[in-house]
């Protein structure tokens, strides 16, 4: 019973996580310029691939007939998914500042820019 | 996104869905429910029967024992490619230090690499030393490893690295005695009186009760030294700056 | 002695993630997890920990578990639906707007940064002493305390609560 | 039949990968966009490997053994993948990286010497007669 109340929010998690990653890639065609592009991408990291790689943790926790590997897969996917809670806003910090700092992207219709005067 | 590309993208994926229907109603798809012979020749012999490799994982226990040679000459052929480019890329002269002016990225990347390195050296080492239980193994934790390098030469620069000691030459030298171990082991058995890279009578398949499935693990182990210092070697031939180049070849200027 | 003292968090910190990687706790990874967990503090264990009396505190350890388990089902799942409206729309106003900080610790400042970057919807491009600079994907408002009350002030309260 | 339709969707999907990435390697002229396509091209045909040794049972698992038992093994025979074309695919793909290292090494290389990456402007620097 609880194995396979597991599997299905394991499952949903991971569909979800489909659904982000197809925005996220509609978005990153549709929008105009890098700076809202970066917005796409993370919801393509963040509901793209944290929210699956612990959908599949928990899928794999239900799986009972995998015996004693389902502790292992799970480990994996989470300690995964952190990691990539980590490491993925501080590459999209990154790839902003580098982007801003160098002015190499035109950006017209903007409503404010804050950062242009300030010196460093 | 223009109108053109939008009817592309339709027609394409509407072209991959009908000939896969058209693949389901007309023809046969291959669709297997049985494992062929040899697979199930490994599945059944890795680690119960005559010629167990005493592993429970069976891939690994395909690389490293009933294909060891395969592996080992896989293993050369990543040695040679490292080592021509190196040819390619070699400097005679000592580099000199390159000054660049700017104070680099923010706090915020450079602390969470701190913390993220930590963090990538134990998942690799755990990816590595469970290469013969789980899946996972030499190879794949060395690539693990080596991306500590690879964010401490972005985050910082490449000479945070070098003056730590950890050079081009430092890390060739860690992977050649990953190598020559890997050498030893293969030879270990000859001089036993087995056969070349022979696995378990030669090699105890517990050590302290726990399982370590003969010298799977010890090639695993020595792998994941020389793999991650071969990608640490290339990451820091990748990462000279271009104006020592230009100096050297003397071809296009800036 | 300064060296040891950070040197165990960090050895702890990597058992426990190594031990959760693996997924099994036999002899074997007890083990080479004591044996990869103490080359790793004595490694990097003065470059990660600067205070090492804050590690072990259990109401911080409760509060991360808590702004985690928030983190991820209430305000990401806020954002995600607010930005893909914007993806079928097109309804966008972005520029880089301003706003204050009050934490002064780095790891509170760097926690308030990376959950700003992370819901979609808003980048941190800069930070300096007293501001971060946020490209904001529909500028609401110019004034700085609104647009902190709008993005950053959920973040800055359990930031306190973890580091300070 | 779903189950059917579903698994002819991703060979075909694949096949069409495979397709795409080799006219990427033909048509585009820079060489880092070659490189880009050929890597798409060896890890699609890598997955297609692995896609032939996969099982259409359930429960199917890893070629991983649950428990360490005599009736765990004859489960395990029942109902694991093919473990062979896994491992063929681990050679495959380190050897792959090690052509991928060299050919991104040569590419940087090109574009130290002729100062571009696009093959038809490669060919005029090397007409002019520089070398």
């Amino acid at each position: 019973m609880i194995s396979e109340a597991l599997m299905y929010i394991g499952g949903i998690l991971v569909i979800i996580g489909g659904i982000c990653d197809f925005f996220g890639a509609l978005g990153l065609l549709r929008f105009p310029h890098f700076y809202v592009r970066l917005h796409a991408a993370t919801v393509g990291t963040i509901g793209g691939a944290v929210v699956p790689l612990i959908g599949a943790a928990i899928l794999a926790l239900g799986c009972d007939f995998l015996g004693w590997i389902r502790y292992p897969i799970a480990g994996m996917s989470f300690i995964t998914a952190i990691l990539i809670l980590i490491v993925s806003p501080t590459a999209t910090h990154a790839l902003a500042f580098a982007a801003h700092r160098s002015k190499a992207i035109e950006w017209k219709e903007k409503v404010c820019d804050h950062l242009e005067g300030v010196k460093r | 996104m223009k109108r053109g590309h939008i009817i592309a993208l339709g027609v394409f994926i509407a072209l991959i869905l009908l000939v896969s229907l058209g693949i389901t109603f007309v023809g046969k798809v291959p669709m297997t429910t049985d494992v062929r012979p040899l697979g199930l020749f490994y599945l059944k012999n890795s680690y119960f029967g005559n010629y167990a490799a005493r592993s429970p994982e069976v891939v690994t226990s395909i690389l490293w024992d009933y294909r060891g040679l395969d592996t080992l000459f896989e293993t050369g052929v990543f040695f040679l490619a490292i080592i021509s480019a190196l040819a390619l890329f070699r400097i005679e002269k000592k580099e000199e230090k390159v000054k660049e002016k700017g104070e680099g990225f923010t706090f915020i990347v450079k602390d969470t690499v701190r913390i993220i390195s930590v963090l990538i050296v134990a998942v690799s080492a755990a990816i590595a030393l469970h290469g013969h239980l789980t899946p996972g193994g030499g190879f794949q934790g060395g690539s693990a490893l080596a991306v500590v390098p690879l964010l401490i030469i972005v985050a910082f620069s490449k000479y945070a690295l070098e003056g730590r000691g950890l050079t081009k030459d430092t890390a060739m030298i860690v992977r050649s005695i990953g190598l020559i171990s890997i050498i030893i082991l293969v030879l270990i058995p000859l001089a036993a009186g087995g056969y070349l890279m022979q696995n378990l009578p030669v090699f105890p398949s517990h050590i302290l009760g726990q399982l370590t499935s003969g010298s799977l693990v010890f090639y695993n182990l020595f792998e994941y030294i020389a793999v991650g210092a071969g990608f640490t070697a290339v990451f820091l031939l990748l990462s000279i700056p271009e104006k020592v180049f230009h100096k050297i070849i003397g071809g296009e200027k800036e | 002695m300064a060296r040891l003292s950070s040197a165990i968090p960090v050895a702890v910190l990597v058992f426990i993630i190594y031990i959760l990687f693996t997924g099994s706790a036999t002899l074997y990874d007890i083990i080479t997890g004591v044996i990869v967990s103490v080359a790793c503090g004595v490694l990097f264990g003065e470059f990660v920990v600067r205070n090492p009396s804050k590690c072990f505190d259990p109401r911080r350890w409760f509060w991360t578990i808590a702004y985690f388990l928030k983190y991820m089902t209430v305000i990401e799942a806020r954002a995600h639906l607010d930005v893909i409206k914007r993806i079928l729309t097109m309804d966008i106003r972005p520029g880089i707007v301003k706003v204050p900080i009050d934490v002064k610790n780095d790891y509170s400042r760097i926690l308030v940064a990376h959950s700003i970057t992370n819901t979609p919807g808003t980048v941190t491009v800069d930070m300096d002493d007293n501001y971060i600079y946020v490209n904001w994907i529909n500028v609401v408002t110019e004034k700085p305390k609104e647009a902190r009350k709008r993005i950053s002030e959920e973040f800055e309260k359990f930031a306190e609560k973890i580091f300070e | 039949m779903i189950e059917m339709f579903l698994w002819a969707l991703v060979l075909v999907s694949l096949m069409a990968t495979l397709v795409i990435s080799i006219y990427g390697i033909v048509i585009r002229p820079s060489l880092i966009k070659k490189l880009i396509a050929l890597t798409i091209l060896t890890d699609s045909a890598n997955l297609l490997a692995i896609m032939i040794g996969y099982r259409l049972i359930y429960p199917v698992i890893p070629p991983v053994l649950p428990q360490r038992t005599q009736e765990g093994l004859s489960k395990f025979i029942a109902s694991s993948v093919d473990p062979l074309p896994q491992a063929l695919v681990i050679t495959a793909v380190v050897i792959g990286m090690a052509v991928n290292v060299l050919i991104a090494f040569a590419i940087i290389q090109i574009y130290r010497i002729c100062g571009t990456t696009d093959v038809r402007k490669i060919a005029e620097v090397m007409k002019d007669g520089k070398t």
